[in-house]
């Protein structure tokens, strides 16, 4: 157990003044405290971006990676040593664009982690290009007449990708997020939250006031059923004058872990390699 | 009368089970106390290319094929065409005469001896698929080299061993059928001699069989791969120990999640490998630069195929050197080993692990398709003595004493204390960024990340090579110290140069041959030793720019101006080099 | 008095708009016939880091920025704690003394004129956000150096012409307070002269902006890429540009699908290109050798900064240079130019297009963050006489004369006549498989893909290499022929050397300089027949291995034992380097 | 126009005797002879696998690109030349796997081109590894004890990632397939076709006999609307004791090149690159 004043690191905070990640931050180590997690035994991975920036700011183990990987290395570390508590921060170039592949791979794998994307709707890092998640006639340095794709639906491919949690949340509702955020920690598999991060320098349309006017929790919704995936499905289309937040789809599902008789007792960092046995092995070969 | 001393080669489609005759043939000769060596060519498909199988025995240690045939087995036509040329005088040819219309006239070849065994009919007497001739002809093959048939029976139990044991029963029945008709039908004794000789057991495996060995025994727990010819076989044997040893296996999406995921695992303190063939490899560049940037110990394995792009997916070359040597933006240390043969493929590898973590950087084997694929006759490891060393990684008791604990500081040998995740007071960040001791980036600091801090990191980090140096043991050179002609080279050509140095020893030349097994660090200071006073130098490669001798000339300013190069997707043949060796000029003969 | 010769820097947070003041301030300086450098440091993030502009002004052309300041502006007390020491005695301080806290004495610099402005205040007035500083500070600037307001007004004008006038309007009243400031309340005339000087109108431009004009000059229809420091501006360049000029300009899901798109466009027909930095480039290697395979056109820009792995994504470093020189599995032939200068970034990239076609290679242009962004006046471009050379490409009258059209025909210097899909007659496949002169891989037949066929088809793809040497200018000695110095180097070093061929002239040392415009093919003789008869030869590169020193050493057995090298994320300052040789033992003053 | 007889080259096929792909390959030549495509006009780019070996086989403009890659390279070719009709073959593998980040961002630009996927649930080329879609708990030379993950599904991908048409073909309903093909080939639009194609040396598993007792077509349903987005996800997701082949989704929306006026009148290659005047753009930096 930790709080969140333990998790500040020497580091200055590098981002803008208003940047939506400074909400984002709040909330991880809020949440990190709530869920009562250790700090040695807690693991950040992160890509590059501004939100892969976040590990530097908070006092557990982390690893700062390379653009659009976060995945696959808070792979590594959670299959090498699933006691740590692995928590992934990308942003939506890096999580949704080139880090694509991993992230539909990671939905049907179902690894106990938790990914957290910081989506400002453009690329704030490289200073203004539009992102995966740009709106559709956005302009931006890259695309001086608008963004002519349709933009990525984060929440929609998750559910039909096969995650067992998926949710979004909004810096503007602090409480809220923090709230998410545990909960994606204690699910017990790959627990996705999206989250609506306003970029003050770059993203001049979708601000802090564009999403408030347009966010609404689905918890107040008398009968939303985060475990009916058709609903959830078209929760997740929704994007326009209304913004659903909280979680939108939950399912229990084996982890992959679970499948893995070799890591059942203890992990394989915990296992002796001292005088492996091969003389069986070689003896096959005559 | 030729006794213990063959070359035998059985070719036909692709789906004709040519590999598996191949090496059940080997393998009862191997246990015969005979030394074997397979070769294999075969397209990048699954059925209905050209394949074969080129197996050479003999009593006395053997380090690669020839490119000669003694003894060729023919399932088609196509066989015979392409390989006719190859087939000594006196040698023969197996096929199925009911199949193959061939006589010594259509052949225009007076000196070859046609067996014609019914294959066909046998395995239709046998109500067999017709894949089973593959079987039969080996059978066949042993009672022309009237070889004690108990050792393919043994082989091929072994071989079928995991099947049902339906299947075990019709192979053996069919290679007797095989062995008993050239017996009573064609001849008792055909001119040939294989036989049984005393020796102790010995493995039968190729580079990728020693690499996954080296690697289970270093420790590896942890590999991520993405499948691709020609190492996809130590993905398999990895799955398949995965439960014996306690190995989590991971088939990724793509090469540049395998080698995340690696340097993950690595991170949190697992051994991990991958393994890769150069598109692939092309994929992890951009990660290797983070294992290095982050001081993660990794292990890679990278199988050369002919290129550029996909090139020839199932032959072989060694085209890669260069590329593994400067692959990844910015300047790193990187260790890169080439083995030889089948003992440093398994060595090496143990040893790959060690080096990763105590000098903290990735470690990559660079083998090719001809070793990584090709089996011979091996001793048994000597494995028990093998030590794991782990480097410098703080136990929970020392980073205890450890007040501010920094991963990245700055020490002599450029190697940092390590701690890993889970362990109390030792928390830190591992950034791909540039950072300073404590692991912070502080980018937005040029206060803090002053260009001087920039390069002290830098040269920590480059310390390593000299630190790296001083543990590699100096290249070899095998042969007199004195010699006429010094051949040099890297990686699988180690097999057809040994060869190649029996052939001189008869001529009374006297040759040596220096290889170079870790190309970087590179031994500047031996191989400029050794260079300098060597009569006529000669670069042996299989690639078109003889990327060693560049590096050589690179780091010794010593020209190499002989060279022996092939560069069609062929092993060398030890006669190709001894005729590139009879063409240099200036070589007595 | 110092007349038209100043270093002035502005530094501040990051989002204090300093790179935006540096232009201004150029841009003014420039259009009054002044010769212009500028340097920029920025963090790899928006806000909140330490950021500089620091502006060269001569009457002389001038090549880089040197490593004092005449007047410093700080918008905060850090840029005045890190620069202080840069300031040349008798330099002066430009800052908000009711902000900022300093005197002389706390600075401990008596030799330093302080000159306060109520920049905050001002604003203030003004009622403008606080971003305005900037603006109002260069006002200032302006007034102390004594130079035509007139044309910091135009300037203003033209850089803020696409906002709206009303942002212009309050950046113009905003500099004239600032200059009316000083005139009025500190110094009619300071002890600075900047003049307007008769000269031709002049460009400010970055490396980047002259390589996208390159490409648009070039024909470059296709531009596909992913953004990344430092050359993410040719992707901004390009999109802005492409209504103008027809272009289309794709930003892409990763760098891989940004090569294998253009890829796909060079194969279509189009002139087509790409930049990334080291991280992107590592995701393209595995295309760059389907372009060579496939035989397709294909430009690509690497902009270096320093690494491994995302290492410092706002500097500058050349530790690229070998990766690019053998990224890629197997051999094959790339065309590697690095431009020193901004005309060469124009001329050299509109070249890379011809070179592209008519050698049907990929060409891979090396630049790095000092050369991309930073800002020099340059002179127009003539591009009037420039040719479009699009190679052996088939017209349908001489396609329609050609019965069997064989894509990869072997041709004498290696070059296949091409044709693009929508052609009548010429269908054919490009393979990234290893094929046969008509594009057919027949992976599975031996009899046709023959150890021999490979052996033309890849020997027809090197022989590109002396087909390609044959074209290229040779390697350019600057300076004297007989010269004490021979300094040899390659890429944006060119300009800080250029500086330093001055100051060694004023020492009456004779010195010259070899730079390497094109890495590959490597102009091995012409090299080696220069350096061979150089007296002392100085090895200048922004890396920490020397990899220029170790191409020539294996190109030419040359080894260059002097070596002036920095890897700490800065560019040379031309004294740095002129310390360097003056340390060199052996060179005469 | 063309007939399947010209579309024969004369390269030798190298498939394994009672593969699928000769199925596909038979469907492929037949669609093109009926949509009345002509050879040079037409382009075929793959990847590489078995699947990648069609471009050698059909006679038309091809290019056999890397592994994975189908789809860059035939989006550099479609906005090169937009007159050219674009086909992309791709394996599970090459498309799902390696290829997958592509494939989800193609789906959202909606460029005029095909995209066959040659959907053997099996690593062919490569002798058997699992793939994407292999069913979890089959087991292979990479897997032993069977699949743990959760197959992809790349129907219900394509569909909540906004492809404009969406559909399954089985090899072993040939003239189905082929009219799927020209189906597909008319689309304005991003088409996806993935064929069932039983790989006979490897997938002992999911053969013409597994796939024959689960399919049933679309077209025999009475009351199914392939413009219904909610019921064509149901359907994709569908798997199991029945397979739906058919037109599982469609849509009407603008191309990506609609957005783009610079190659509205004339392709990209037909402009003229001689004499571009970039006086006004040098004086811009003056
Ligand atoms: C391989 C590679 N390509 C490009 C880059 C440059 N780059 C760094 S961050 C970034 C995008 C950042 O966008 P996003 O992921 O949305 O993060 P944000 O900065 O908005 O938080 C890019 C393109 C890189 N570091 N590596
Ligand atoms: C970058 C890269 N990695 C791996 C390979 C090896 N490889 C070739 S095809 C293939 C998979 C083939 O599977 P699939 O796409 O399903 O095609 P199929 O053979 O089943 O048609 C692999 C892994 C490669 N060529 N390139
Ligand atoms: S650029 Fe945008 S996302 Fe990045 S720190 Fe600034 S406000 Fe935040
Ligand atoms: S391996 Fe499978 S997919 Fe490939 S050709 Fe053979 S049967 Fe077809
Ligand atoms: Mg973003
Ligand atoms: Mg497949």
């Amino acid at each position: 157990m930790t709080t969140p004043l333990e998790l500040k690191t020497k580091s200055k905070i590098q981002w803008c003044p208003g940047c939506g990640n400074f909400g984002i931050l709040t909330a991880i180590k809020s949440a990190i405290s709530e869920a009562g997690l250790e700090r040695h035994n807690t693991c950040i991975v992160s890509g590059i971006g501004c939100s892969g920036k976040t590990p530097q700011y908070v006092n557990v183990y982390s690893f700062e990676g390379i653009h659009g990987r976060v995945l696959p290395v808070a792979t590594g570390i959670k299959l090498a040593n699933h006691k740590l508590t692995v928590i992934g921060h990308s942003g939506d170039g890096d999580g949704y664009g080139i880090g694509m592949c991993h992230f539909m791979h990671a939905l049907r794998r179902n690894i106990d982690m938790t990914y957290i994307v910081h989506d400002n709707q453009i690329y704030g890092l490289t200073k203004g290009q539009y992102s995966p998640t740009s709106d559709k006639g956005f302009s931006t340095k890259s695309a001086p007449e608008g963004v002519i794709e349709e933009p990525v639906k984060p929440l929609e491919l998750a559910i039909a990708g096969g995650a067992t949690f998926v949710s979004r949340g909004f810096v503007g509702e602090l409480d809220h997020l923090k709230k998410l955020i545990v909960q994606a920690i204690k699910h017990r598999g790959f627990a996705l939250v999206d989250i609506l991060q306003p970029c003050v320098s770059f993203n001049y349309k979708n601000t802090y006031k564009w999403y408030k006017e347009r966010v609404y929790k689905l918890e107040d919704l008398k009968d939303y059923n985060p475990e009916n995936k058709i609903q959830a499905l078209e929760k997740a289309f929704e994007w326009g004058d209304k913004i659903p937040i909280g979680v939108l789809y939950k399912e229990t599902r084996n982890l992959y872990e679970d499948y893995l008789p070799q890591i059942k007792d203890i992990p394989l960092v915990e296992q002796k390699i001292e005088n492996i046995d091969i003389t069986g092995m070689m003896r096959e070969f005559i | 009368m030729i006794k213990n001393k063959i070359s035998w080669m059985i070719g036909g489609e692709a789906g004709y089970g040519i590999m598996a005759a191949g090496t059940t043939f080997a393998k009862a000769c191997s246990r015969g106390g005979l030394h074997v060596f397979i070769n294999s060519e075969f397209p990048s498909l699954i059925k209905g290319g050209h394949n074969i199988s080129l197996v050479r025995v003999d009593e006395e240690e053997i380090y690669s094929h020839l490119d000669t045939v003694d003894l060729l087995v023919a399932l088609n036509q196509e066989t015979i065409d392409l390989h006719l040329n190859e087939i000594v005088p006196g040698g023969g040819i197996i096929y199925d005469g009911e199949q193959i219309n061939v006589t010594k006239e259509s052949l225009k070849r007076k000196d070859v001896v046609l067996f014609s065994v019914p294959l066909t009919k046998i395995v239709r007497e046998l109500g067999a698929e017709l894949l089973l001739r593959n079987t039969v002809v080996v059978g066949a093959s042993m009672a022309i080299l009237d070889y004690d048939f108990g050792l393919l029976e043994g082989a091929i139990r072994d071989s079928f061993g995991k099947k049902k044991g339906e299947i075990v029963e019709q192979n053996k029945k069919a290679a007797r059928m095989g062995y008993d008709y050239v017996k009573k039908n064609i001849c008792e004794e055909c001119g040939y001699k294989l036989e049984q000789r005393k020796a102790p057991e010995r493995m039968l495996l190729t580079g990728n069989d020693a690499i996954a060995m080296g690697a289970i025994k270093a420790g590896c727990k942890f590999y991520a791969a993405y499948p691709m010819t020609p190492v996809s076989a130590i993905l398999h044997t990895m799955a398949e120990k995965a439960k014996e040893f306690n190995l989590v296996v991971k088939q990724t999406e793509d090469e540049i999640a395998a080698m995340n995921m690696i340097i993950g695992a690595g991170f949190a303190g697992a051994r991990a490998m991958n393994a890769t063939s150069g598109g692939g490899f092309s994929l992890m560049v951009e990660a290797l630069g983070l294992a290095a940037m982050t001081e993660t110990p990794i292990v890679t394995i990278e199988g050369q195929r002919p290129g550029p792009s996909t090139g020839q997916p199932t032959h072989t070359a060694q085209g890669d050197l260069k590329f593994l040597l400067s692959a990844g933006q910015g300047e790193f240390v990187r260790i890169v080993i080439a083995p030889g043969d089948r003992e440093e493929c398994f060595y090496e590898t143990f040893n790959a692990f060690n080096l990763a973590e105590k000098f903290q950087v990735p470690v990559l084997i660079l083998v090719d398709k001809f070793l990584a694929e090709d089996y011979k006759t091996t001793e048994f490891f000597e494995h028990s003595n093998l030590q794991i060393e782990r480097g410098k990684l703080l136990s929970q008791e020392e980073l205890n004493e450890i007040s501010d604990y920094k991963r990245y500081l700055n020490t002599e040998d450029g190697i940092s204390p390590r701690v890993l995740p889970g362990q109390l007071n030792g928390v830190h960040c591992a950034p791909s960024t540039e950072h300073d001791e404590a692991g912070f980036s502080h980018e937005a600091s040029d206060a803090l990340m002053t260009p001087e801090v920039v390069k002290m990191m830098l040269e920590k980090r480059m310390r390593k090579l000299s630190s790296i140096e001083k543990e590699l043991k100096p290249p070899k050179l095998y042969g007199p110290q004195d010699a006429d002609i010094t051949l040099v080279s890297w990686g699988s050509t180690k097999g057809p140069i040994f060869e190649v140095m029996k052939l001189l020893e008869k001529d009374g030349i006297k040759a040596n041959f220096l290889q170079i097994l870790y190309l970087s660090p590179f031994p500047s200071e031996e191989v400029k030793r050794i260079l300098s006073t060597a009569k006529t130098i000669v670069d042996v490669e299989n690639n078109y720019t003889a990327q060693l001798a560049g590096l050589i000339r690179e780091k010794t300013g010593i020209e190499i101006q002989h060279r022996i190069l092939k560069y069609d997707g062929r092993p060398f043949y030890p006669n190709f080099i001894y005729k590139g060796l009879k063409d240099i000029k200036d070589i007595g003969r």
